[in-house]
């Protein structure tokens, strides 16, 4: 069981090593590319698949867009109290979120960003956009 | 019947009792502390606390022949059957709306990878052969399904000390994971806040995605397509709507079981013969080594987008990269929101998480196809 | 190591893809519109789509030696032990009072297993050997359990093609038997409007059911124990009111876990090298020929039992003979409802229905004892 | 694979064929005949068995006959009201009704009807039996 | 086809019936009958009646070859993984507290194990060989699925009337222990009143008892291990307070299914021909003398102990000590109760009763390692 | 199977019985031995256990006596209304007790006994301790 001492003693099996050695760079040179290929690969999978169902869905996507894009800021004091409910619910859900592989249902955090959010539009005041 | 030649029979477990088995035993004792009071992955660390119990209890005979724990590992383990089926569980709890709605941040879920490649180089120039080289490194997956699939097919003999890393660290993630935060970004960075403006997916997308995914990736990569699918499977279960019985099944029984038979039975592979030698030891470094890689890349990839983007992109939601859904995700946005308590990147955070996910077995995958080639 | 000797290797997946399949993963793609789209037999088609889908992914190796789906097959469907279980959780859900109450309906679930000959009639005379075309015939019990139990008995080689057409017309019933209905009934007949005074039905008759037609069809049709004893049992477990957690456990993680596993499999089994071919072809045709004589001697039978009750009896409860539980019991009596809005039929239905699924059991067991020992 | 062309090529295998057809045949006659037998006896067991408890459970029979006995008819206008909450019940089963092997427990049916019943019941107005 | 030739081929059902059929399948109706009208153990007299009538069903073919009862058989019962898995249900039901309060309730649960030793030196006595006659006197641990479990490792040929003794009379215990208090104890002697004033055990303690239990017992008698860990870990899961998911799928699902498992199989091991004999007679007489054996051994140390602390002690708690949890607890409070409607001793029998559980499980490793060293 | 017959027949085998027997008693006491030593271990243990842990939850623990020693008896007539309801209680238990190894969850029990615990306690009227 002992790896380590083993390939080192003869300068031969060092050689071994290093050629072993070269192996697993090129291993890691491939390894990431493509995983970095397959993964471009499904962004543009991605992209192509939600630009062909909002197309279809324009309807409620445009409605989305507008929403969201209305979605200003808050001014200093009331964000104050906005983020300290959404801090207080991301401390809640991290002590939660412990149990890896059985977290809780995903829509937890979808409404907790949902809630800030909620939290910042119920404080606007008809501020312009940050951009 | 001699009573008297009976005696030393009847101590037979206390004269077979190692100093290896204590030590383990002590170990077991900490996963099950880790677990009840701090909390830690108690699901996991539970089972396998006790698991580990019962494999240095000497004579019980729990793990050999025709034991439970043998029993179970043969159904289960040798099969890849408890992982596949926690797969479906998971994927019927993954919400990939953060992530279709920004297809971008799947690059971090790439970048977050890096670990398990550059463990399999570290444990290759510290003499491991190949194979367990390329076991050791999937650590890094930071996911325990995919690192006990990949384990169990190219180096069975060190699924022990794997799993336990992958799992153990995986609970240390909001320690390991801070320091480096801070150390890699700029409190400037740390500030960025990000638009959060996200096209609406549609239910359809949402059901699609999950069979063009298993598609995809299993011609790419087959050897990903058992890990992939079960996901995907689960994923489709739960977006579709229209299952709702084998959706919660996958959520409760069908997880719940899998999970606990798991963890016992990796557990009981940690007796103190095969589990106490510096392999163990080495393994056990590399693992954290793997954690350690895995966030540094991540984190400068996220360097590099935000650079890219003209600074529209947080760097930190780059760790949440690395797997460890959901715990990675929620981890980014807290320390940026900690930085700033008005800055929040949650869905970002969430979207490089599952994309982490996807990564972690699509390079479980890769892994699988180059070494199994090589060897 | 040779990089460039690598990437054709890397790339295995897309250069063993065939044509074929790509039209079965199209079929798959069909399956899992129908399911989530149509809402029709999501619970199995779902499974079953998505199974096909991994079979034809080239070099997964999900289906063969130690894969997944090859585990499940071994552990369930050789063994026959899923579609058991189904039955079980199946029995669970039935009410019988409405035959007990009017045990005359029974005789419309034995009109309703013509299908079954016929189909194995026409099947020889295209060619098919006996016990294939037993095993093809049986889709004519148009229950699935069923079904896949005789053909892994009989011919496993076509168990896909078999499970696949008995499944897929199950959900089509709404479009194949209305015109049939209306085609071979009066509309005078279809207005007949029939008595429901039934006899209560005290919880010990309900009790001992189950156990005596365990014992009965058991010593009579042996072949048609393990199917019969299941769908019994379940019931028992239910009607017995102090089982409360077996029944429980039957309704919903048995038959889920049961289901789900049952469709993945059956799917898994429809890969291209074995499922396109003319066989398949043909059994999709008798299948559906199956479910049409099926209907059509279960309306004859109705009208002639109309006849002899002197108008008393709607032939169109006939229809709900064939089995298909329990849609073609709801599906008469809304064609008598639609015909007449003040028009209840739905009890007898479910009486005929319910004799339809006892008869199509023991046709199949008789069946499996006929061609058993001629084979 | 192909079964179909196999066996019609040569005359003998036609007779063959032939031969095969008539056991088919047989097997078809003996078979609907066995399943009939079988279920004419379950008709018998049936019978025997509600009526041996029936005895037993005298009082809640009569009680239950004499219920459904003088449940009469309603008018034409009520049956029409009557009619249209059956149906959307019916409707309403039928959609959720398509994923067997999974069925809503069964008591689902007994009420709709008893649903149905209970409805015509309430609108009765004391007219006479219909037979 | 000769269809006259057919026939009685199409009677073999009937013509294999024998009369021990015919009795075997009266002794399941009694079971059945049981089970629903008197409500007697029915999650386990219901399957295992049900069980022992498809055994009788001639050439069914469900007990043997790849027969679905032979299967579960296969999965559950020789590799003990079902008695294994009620285990960790029952584990995570059973509270130790009222134990952990009153440690010296211990002791009743070893003296409430001398109907093992008992019985087993009465089938010595009467000519059975010592693996079966201690497999017979395991019934007098009277406790599932520890009867089973050595029964399976000693004499898997008996198993069949050992569980149905085991589970036959542990839902008659009503019947047989209150006579046998009355005899053995005097009013006075029922009468006493037991003060409660427990430490209150903290949740620290629950959760370091079934771990140091399962180390201890496991190190001393590792043929006990297997059971008493299973009983510890599902004690574990639930008192943790942290892994509910898997404490309650413990508690339902994993043990609902391996009890309707393991009853159909129990009961289908009751086949005429290796059923009806005389050896299973004795058993049955064996059976119960060792429930009262159990109960004897259990009310006079009790009596003993009424008078080494000055009759602080109701002898009655002793017969809780035979295990058969939680009713011979409740039985023995009942009984303090009649005789003075102001006397609780719920508490101390509770106490008692778990300990007898322990109590059983340790006899039962202790009789399976004596005895697999002599043989 | 005969067991019964097969060993007496002979004399020869009757002293093996006998020999069988001198094993069997032997076995019995060793082992009821063994189950007294493992079972007296044990409540060392729990001692110990309880002891230790105790150190460390004395508040609760000392509260916690206090309590229960202050637990006084009631009078005649309410001691027979108490008992009615705790004997309801077992009574009630007693029925739905008899699932075994399906057991309820036992805080069941708890919950009844502190039940008749506090109907005590409710009924309490100064009186001394019994003893
Ligand atoms: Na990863
Ligand atoms: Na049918
Ligand atoms: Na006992």
């Amino acid at each position: 069981m002992d790896h380590g001492l083993s390939s080192i003693v003869y300068g031969q099996m060092d050689i071994n090593m290093s050629d072993t050695f070269i192996q697993a760079l090129q291993i890691t040179a491939l390894g990431m590319g493509l995983v970095f290929g397959a993964i471009i690969l499904l962004w543009g999978m991605m992209s192509l698949l939600t630009a062909i169902t909002a197309d279809k869905d324009s309807f409620h996507a445009s409605r989305g867009r507008a929403s969201a894009a209305s979605a200003p800021v808050m001014d200093g004091e009331l964000k104050a109290q906005a983020a300290a409910v959404a801090v207080a619910i991301a401390l809640a859900e991290q002590q939660t979120s412990l149990a890896h592989p059985l977290p809780d249902p995903p829509t937890a955090f979808v409404s907790a960003w949902q809630l800030g959010m909620r939290t910042r539009q119920m404080y606007q005041k008809g501020d312009s956009f940050r951009r | 019947m001699d009573l008297v030649s009976l005696l030393p029979e009847l101590l037979k477990g206390i004269l077979h009792f190692t100093w290896g088995n204590a030590l383990m035993i002590a170990a077991a004792l900490v996963l099950i502390y880790l677990a009840i009071y701090k909390e830690i992955e108690p699901v996991l660390l539970l089972p396998i606390g006790f698991g580990c119990l019962l494999a240095n209890i000497p004579l019980a005979g729990m793990t050999a022949g025709e034991g439970m724990m043998a029993v179970l590992y043969n159904a289960g383990i040798s099969t890849e059957l408890f992982p596949l089926l926690i797969f479906v569980g998971v994927g019927a709890m993954i919400d990939f709306s953060p992530l279709l709605a920004q297809p971008r941040m799947a690059l971090l879920g790439a970048a977050g990878q890096f670990g398990i490649f550059g463990t399999l180089l570290l444990a290759i120039l510290i003499g491991f052969p190949l194979n367990e080289a390329a076991s050791i490194g999937v650590i890094g997956a930071i996911d325990g399904p995919t690192s006990i699939f990949v384990a169990t097919k190219l180096a069975p003999e060190l699924l022990a000390p794997i799993a336990v890393a992958a799992y153990s660290y995986m609970s240390l993630i909001p320690i390991i994971q801070p320091p480096l935060m801070k150390l890699l970004t700029t409190k400037k960075e740390r500030l960025i806040r990000m638009e959060y403006t996200p096209k609406p997916i549609s239910k359809k997308t949402l059901a699609f995605f999950p069979v063009l995914l298993t598609l995809v990736v299993g011609l790419l990569v087959p050897e990903a397509t058992p890990l992939i699918s079960m996901l995907m499977l689960g994923n489709l279960l739960k977006v579709s709507g229209v299952v709702d019985r084998l959706s919660k099944s996958a959520q409760n029984e069908i997880i719940n079981v899998a999970t606990l038979f798991l963890g016992l039975t990796i557990g009981a592979t940690m007796s103190a013969a095969s589990f106490l030698n510096l392999a163990t030891i080495k393994i056990l470094g590399l693992g954290l080594l793997a954690f350690v890689l895995d966030t540094v890349a991540g984190l400068l990839f996220g360097k590099l987008m935000a650079v890219l983007s003209r600074y529209k992109i947080n760097p930190l939601i780059g760790a949440a990269g690395i797997s460890a859904f959901p715990m990675a995700g929620r981890l980014a946005a807290k320390v940026a929101n900690d930085e700033d308590p008005d800055n929040f990147i949650l869905m970002h955070a969430m979207g490089a998480n599952t994309a982490g996910q996807l990564g972690s077995v699509i390079a479980g995958g890769i892994l699988l196809a180059i070494v199994s080639k090589l060897i």
